[in-house]
């Protein structure tokens, strides 16, 4: 599989760190191919990740990689992309490192619409400290710091961003490799913050405690959840419980923030010139 | 003698249950009135790579905590084999996973090749006990812990509807080691130099 | 009750979890990092049963600040985290030290800077622990080495933060964290508890700044009658803020006397052989487990070795150290860092003897063998 | 290696046994059990004739272990 | 004006620091009218603030008060309600504070609907700091960090809040008083994370940038900017353009935090009790 | 152009931003906070005309993630607090530490821990801005004590960061910051800017960690050609994360290293009346302004007092101490804080002679007339 | 002071001078031009008979300065 | 004398343009060739409460920047009298704003009460025009820059469009200045012990 997308990997840093079983590799095939697809630049193209399993991922690809604090990978792309607008940027981050001490950034991000791709590996939980709650972690599930069951209610992360500014929200999982190959391809087409959400399967630190037995059995849980978005919209709020809405979930329009600080300058300098 | 004290080390891959089977070691050294102390490595590496779980059994204190040149070394994959192969104590014994380790270098102590995984899978149905084996393995050679005792802090380690499974394991475990110590016509091995010495070889 | 519990396996976070709830801690909030997260786990677990709360929050800049609104309200609060989370909660813990608000925080150390290296062994923060957050601010940080320890230096902690309404910093390193080991804790009517002390006099003539001869003001729970400010500003007896210099110098003052005038309660250390010792090892936490074997072993050879082992790095027992720097021929600091508690050995014993170093900042444990070697150097 | 002739046409499944970490998912997921583990734990292609290249397996392999070819 | 209320003041810390003209104190009248009209025991409630001008207002008040970090007044109170869930807390935070580097503690907040409420001094500015742009400076306007105008999007802080989670999200403003009043009122009774953000004023560091020449002109503009939400219903988006929508904006159902935390003790104490 | 530029009334906090512009800082992210905030506010108002980038992020943390990012991108960037912001980048400033990325913060010190009174002047994050974030890390710490050296110090913070490859700080206080004095700026002509090396080698050579026989391995920006991974992890010469122990103590100690060993090259300060001083006042920033007039004051009345002024804070001038201490009658050390360079200068004086402190920790200046009375006590 | 029996019934408006910061909102939101600002920059009611204790006046001042008792 | 030196303070409240003042006296020193160092009050103290901006004007060296006992006091309201008054040098001049000062307590040295903010009302229709009037007060009285350099840097740092409105403002408060010293038969103020002496009483 990876012979077609080789050449964006440091193969000598495989095999990965990832666990048997564990969904970052394939979420991160589908980014590559997305990227390949999108023929894209190798020197001009940047992967910005945070901390935990899925930022790891940085590492394994052959771009210009950086491998950030915890939460923080949006702020560090902000600076990257506003200082050298020309680059491509893709952040890689999990669903904690994204929504809980990142959570800020994230909303920020999507609110100034800077022209980020962001790719969530959603795995609903925190992997690489072994297995504690995230705020995507859903309700009742069990975690190691919700050994009864967790009882706070999860985000809705594609409301959320979309509320918070974002013009292209979308959703995937490990599953659907080639649906989520073309909604990463279409967020970054879109000049603004886009963000793909993938579910993805962290067998060790969740799928154990959570009556999953095995790694195949959580990809198929992902394949019965997944309802595409143009069916929902015709479904129930009932019938759309604990189910998986995929597809493009929104796009909206709005100025991308590093084209309206290049029309600042542009202004500032005719105004200057004009004088 | 003053400190008989004996050095551990349990390796494997992330997944195997290396370091539940040596916290229930310790805690049968526990039951012995022994002194113990049992460290890990933690974290990526207990992800994919080698991982491994060390006990440090004694009578007297136990100040550094830490296993340099264990006394025995349970090797459950290749990796951890090639990894720690060399740390063992010149002379000490080997105990390998037979079933996932096919290749040991030079050794100067005794080796047993026990296929450790395909025990667990043939007569237990479960692969995910091969920990258990191992550990009954490893206590059936050296008699580190009493018998007793290893079966008591097994069984309040494990889930309650495992026990039966996890005692046949550890079961399972040392009769695979007592027909090597009976082909090699001994009871068990001295564990350390300074050692718990329960038999004598 | 009376008399040790029974022997058992204990991790060193466990003990911690288990001293919390030993000190009456009935509240924790945390974000989970390596290699303090156990201590989460267990109280996760744990709290609920006992009436108590356990909150996993969004950051560890929140987990401190919850802890400190939890303690305002009266209930004993503790957070664990490591390096990157105690550089998170830096700002936080200036505000308990400047608003005197009981609180406990781990830092189970790891190596290295920033990321570093998340699951090895290391002592690096232990200047963090005293300057991590801007401003002058008191702290006390305690430092254990094996794990019944950890669970007695965990109630101390409490205990202290209580006594005197500072935050206090336990800091554990990797090796204590998640070593199991044999301990007999002890009982629970053996455990001294010490709570914050209540206001004496009635809400209208309560001050709630106003210190006692000790330095410490009495403390007034949320919800309990007692209506008045905190602020993180520097401010007045009665809470409010001031720019007074007068009324600013003299907070800044107490907030730092109050751990100074009380040094001899607080300091503690522990020592070995150090009566007519020539050299004497200066090691704490994982650390010291390494020196009490080699000083041990030396002594075994006739050397005249001994161990100091500071349990407070901070405050640090500088006297101490001076005394053993006028005695001894050399001393001989060990750690896990490129030397940072033997800046304040050095400070401390102001040229009278030589201080030695010995470290590694490799994620290991200094081995016995390599403190032997350096304190031959030094004989 | 030159192709048997007879697989000529036929899509040719390859496991990379070294980065195998045995999950299983592609034993799972193929709709027409090419695949099983074997002893060591590691999937091996057992009935290769049967496959019929849909690619289910290397898609979903984690660790980038399979190559199907199809011509 | 403070005859009715001024038990609730601190009177000796009166006159309070607020430049002439600010709306910190008459949104402040608000929020006591409120608690009065609520008959909540001064004992046992809390005020918890941030940072900035309008986070002064706790020390004016006679209740518990906290006043704390920049930002992280939820996080503080999350603490002091879990801990003893029979206080009634307010939290007074600015837009900066609860917008900017509060972001995150205000969503997570509302993700749990814990049973807080939040009063947002909203004057589109960071005043305590001298008038840089917040997260809710209207795009275009002037700030001391924005002197060509700001290029940034501002929040819909109301939208991002009930994306969040929040059960009961609200607008006001400084002068409508009594509407103020009302929506906080109704705030405090529901059960959950409520948010009530109020229109206020800077004359100084946002008004003297941007063409108010008085607080009062700053006054009037709120009247006629305002919406009330059920007309807003009837109007175009266009029409919305700039307009202040005002009224109760959302209402959800959904599981209070310190509640659903009290049935877990509950059941477990049931559990035990039961073997 | 050379030769001074016309005399002109400037704030410290404009000198600060004009020091960056003229180093080539194309760069800011910041948030808001007293005594700061005028760097931001200028560097608002000049960085659009000039084609360089301001970005206000929305707290402290992401300011200093995003001037990390544009460092790396290839453009130098800068960011601008105080003590609660400086708490909050700690983490983020280990990270530049560990990757190496040239960036410069800004800490216009105030009065007091936690919120304090923000607007009042103090030294208390002298011992913060070297053990603020956890591990052992690097850094550089500058302090100027007029506006002309505010915008010198600014330039050189700038290089020092690029040709080391470590973040600096450039500490000032409120005084320095928010007075206004004449000053005549050096002409851009005189103004030295350093470059952070590139790589002499090809990108398939390229070895991103690798040191020059200086400690500092060349940095290739991203864009350019290089591809490489930049992580908070400890890592390789390939940059790529390692738990080797040998590659974990070699980088740690490199990246401390590169400061050593290069000491000579960073330390900087400034003596007055030196040569046959008997008591030497000790003293940064503004109080070495009051210190100046002190000493100028006592030598007209005779007496043989001279002033030594740090002006790289960290790496501190120890060796220059220690030859005063061996010398002196006495150090008298004078700060805005309760003592905390003053534990540096007792330890770099080993006892040779005394050190005393004078400090003020009410928001105000100390007066020439307080340091004086000391140093009369001395003599 | 006893009340001139003439205002009985009014409305009567005050206004705490030490209070006041001079921000004229009062005199501007007031519909009866009620209040004036005099040279001290303070506000100051001038025509206290043409008051109908709306209250506008005292809802909005930001300092707490004006008292409106209507009986 | 070697080291001439003219320490003054402006005093009032939060929105008065004191420090806006102080900067512009500053500059003018600077044009004047002179050393100056300029410093103020900020923050939540600069909202309500008093505010000040002190000028040292020297032709040496200023080392330490601060003021503590000024040689002028200007005071524009009660509060900053109040908090400020008692600092004055011991017979030196002091300067209030007549309209919002009313009480000066026991003073040492001249007392010059201009009724600044009213002139700024009533003869330029601006009240924030008051600190420009108390500047050129303050310059028309103490001499401590010159005229013309007064003029220029205040042009240089108020907008464009209200130049005109600012010079006369200054030009109001030195003719009220002039009017007063007229009174007392001289030309100016000594500015400080070691004055700057410009003029002499
Ligand atoms: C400041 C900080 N806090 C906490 C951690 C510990 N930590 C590392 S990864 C992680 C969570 C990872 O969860 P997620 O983002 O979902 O990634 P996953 O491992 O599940 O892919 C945490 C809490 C850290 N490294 N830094
Ligand atoms: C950590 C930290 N960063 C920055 C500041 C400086 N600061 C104080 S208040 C404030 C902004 C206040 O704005 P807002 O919340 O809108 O309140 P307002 O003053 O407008 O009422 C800032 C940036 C601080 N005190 N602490
Ligand atoms: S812990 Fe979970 S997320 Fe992390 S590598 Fe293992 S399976 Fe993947
Ligand atoms: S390509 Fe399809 S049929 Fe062939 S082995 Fe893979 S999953 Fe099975
Ligand atoms: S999916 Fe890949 S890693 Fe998993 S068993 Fe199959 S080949 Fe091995
Ligand atoms: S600066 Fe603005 S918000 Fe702050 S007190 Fe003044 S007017 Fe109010
Ligand atoms: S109550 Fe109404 S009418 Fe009377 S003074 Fe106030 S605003 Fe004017
Ligand atoms: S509204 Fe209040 S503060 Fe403003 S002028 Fe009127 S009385 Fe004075
Ligand atoms: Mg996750
Ligand atoms: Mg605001």
């Amino acid at each position: 599989m990876l012979a077609d997308i080789e050449e964006f990997y440091r193969l000598d840093r495989l095999p990965h760190i990832w666990c048997p079983g564990c969904g970052n590799g394939i979420v991160l095939a589908c980014l590559v191919k997305a990227i390949k697809e999108l023929k894209y630049d190798q020197d001009k193209t940047v992967v910005v990740s945070g901390i935990g399993c899925s930022s790891r991922a940085s590492a394994y690809l052959d771009f210009n990689t950086l491998h950030t604090t915890h939460g923080r990978a949006l702020a560090f792309a902000t600076g990257i992309k506003l200082a050298k607008p020309e680059l491509n940027i893709f952040v890689i981050t999990g669903d904690g490192d994204s929504s809980a001490i990142g959570g800020n950034h994230l909303i920020h991000a999507a609110r100034r619409n800077i022209d980020l791709n962001v790719v969530i590996f959603n795995n609903n939980i925190y992997g690489m400290t072994g297995g504690q709650y995230s705020p995507l972690t859903p309700k009742v599930q069990k975690a190691t710091t919700a050994p009864y069951g967790t009882i706070e209610r999860p985000f809705d992360l594609a409301k959320l961003v979309e509320a918070a500014g974002a013009t292209y929200v979308a959703r995937s999982t490990a599953y659907h490799t080639r649906l989520t190959t073309e909604l990463i391809i279409n967020g970054a087409k879109n000049k603004g913050f886009s963000v793909t959400e993938v579910i993805s399967q962290c067998p060790v630190s969740y799928g154990r405690r959570n009556r999953f037995n095995t790694p195949a059995a959580m990809l198929e849980w992902q394949r019965e959840m997944a309802v595409p978005v143009i069916k929902a919209r015709s479904m129930a709020p009932e019938e759309l419980e604990g189910k998986i809405i995929t597809g493009e979930l929104y796009r909206g329009h709005a100025p991308e923030y590093v084209s309206e600080y290049t029309k600042l300058t542009q202004r500032l300098k005719e105004e200057a010139e004009g004088v | 003698m003053s400190n008989p004290r004996c050095e551990i080390r349990l390796s494997g891959s992330g997944g195997q249950g290396i370091i539940l089977a040596g916290i229930i070691l310790a805690e049968a050294a526990v039951l012995d009135g022994r002194n113990v102390v049992q460290t890990q490595s933690y974290g990526p590496e207990a992800r994919g790579g080698a991982s491994k779980a060390e006990v440090i059994i004694s009578a007297g204190e136990i100040d550094y905590p830490k296993v340099a040149e264990p006394d025995v070394l349970l090797a459950m994959t290749q990796e951890a084999y090639n990894r720690y192969g060399d740390s063992l104590r010149k002379g000490y014994p080997l105990i390998i996973d037979s079933t996932l380790v096919q290749e040991v270098g030079q050794v100067t102590g005794p080796v047993y090749a026990i296929p450790i995984t395909t025990l667990a899978r043939e007569k237990l149905g479960k692969e995910m006990s091969a920990n258990m084996v191992a550990l009954g393995a490893l206590v059936g050679l050296t008699q580190a812990v009493t018998w007793e005792h290893l079966l008591k802090a097994a069984l309040s380690r494990v889930p309650k509807d495992t026990a039966d499974l996890n005692q046949k394991a550890l079961e399972l475990g040392r009769e695979a080691a007592q027909a090597r110590l009976k082909q090699q016509g001994i009871n068990g091995l001295a564990c350390g130099k300074e050692s718990l010495g329960l038999v004598s070889p | 009750m009376s008399g040790p519990t029974k022997p058992r396996l204990m991790q060193g976070n466990e003990a911690c979890a288990e001293g919390a709830l030993a000190a009456g801690v009935r509240f924790f909030a945390g974000y989970p990092i390596t290699p303090s997260t156990e201590i989460a786990e267990i109280l996760a677990e744990r709290l609920p049963l006992l009436g108590g709360k356990f909150i996993q929050m969004e950051d560890e800049i929140a987990s401190m600040a919850a802890v400190i609104g939890a303690s305002l309200a009266g209930v004993k609060a503790i957070t664990a985290t490591s390096g990157p989370g105690f550089s998170l909660k830096q700002e936080n813990i200036g505000f308990a030290a400047m608003a005197e608000v009981p609180c406990v925080v781990v830092n189970v150390q790891r190596t290295g800077p920033s990321t570093g290296v998340p699951t090895a062994a290391g002592q690096g923060d232990v200047l963090q622990a005293r300057w991590g957050t801007h401003g002058d601010h008191p702290v006390i940080a305690l430092c254990p080495s094996c794990v019944r320890e950890t669970f007695e230096l965990t109630v101390t902690a409490v205990n202290l933060s209580e006594k005197y309404r500072v935050p206090v910093i336990l800091l554990m390193d990797e090796v204590i964290a998640h070593m199991r080991e044999k301990v007999e804790l002890p009982s629970p009517g053996e455990i001294k508890v010490i709570d914050r002390k209540k206001p004496r006099t009635p809400p209208e003539k309560f001050v709630p700044y106003q210190p006692d001869a000790d330095g410490v003001p009495p403390m007034a729970n949320f919800g309990e009658g007692y209506r008045y400010h905190v602020t993180g500003l520097i401010h007045d007896k009665m809470g409010f803020p001031t720019n007074k210099g007068p009324e600013i110098a003299g907070l800044v003052t107490r907030l730092t006397g109050k751990i100074e005038q009380n040094a001899a309660d607080i300091i503690r250390w522990e020592g070995l052989y150090l009566e007519d010792a020539e050299v004497v090892v200066v090691a704490y936490g994982c650390v010291a487990r390494s020196a009490r074997e080699a000083v041990k072993k030396l002594r075994r050879e006739g050397l005249n070795v001994g161990l100091f082992r500071p349990v407070t790095l901070w405050p640090f027992p500088a006297a101490e150290i001076a005394k053993r720097a006028s005695r001894a021929r050399g001393l001989v600091v060990a750690e896990l860092n490129l030397g940072q508690l033997k800046l304040e050995v050095e400070r401390a014993s102001q040229g009278k003897t030589g201080v030695h170093f010995v470290g590694r900042i490799d994620g290991e444990l200094l081995t016995p063998r390599e403190i032997i070697a350096q304190v031959k150097g030094v004989l | 290696m030159p192709k048997d002739p007879a697989n000529i046409g036929k899509p040719e499944v390859a496991i990379k046994d070294s980065w195998c970490k045995g999950c299983g998912i592609c034993v799972a997921l193929c709709p027409k059990k090419v695949l099983v583990m074997n002893a060591q734990g590691k999937a091996v292609v057992a009935c290769p004739e049967k496959c019929v290249g849909c690619k289910m397996c290397a898609e979903h392999c984690p660790d980038y272990a399979i190559t199907v070819e199809v011509e």
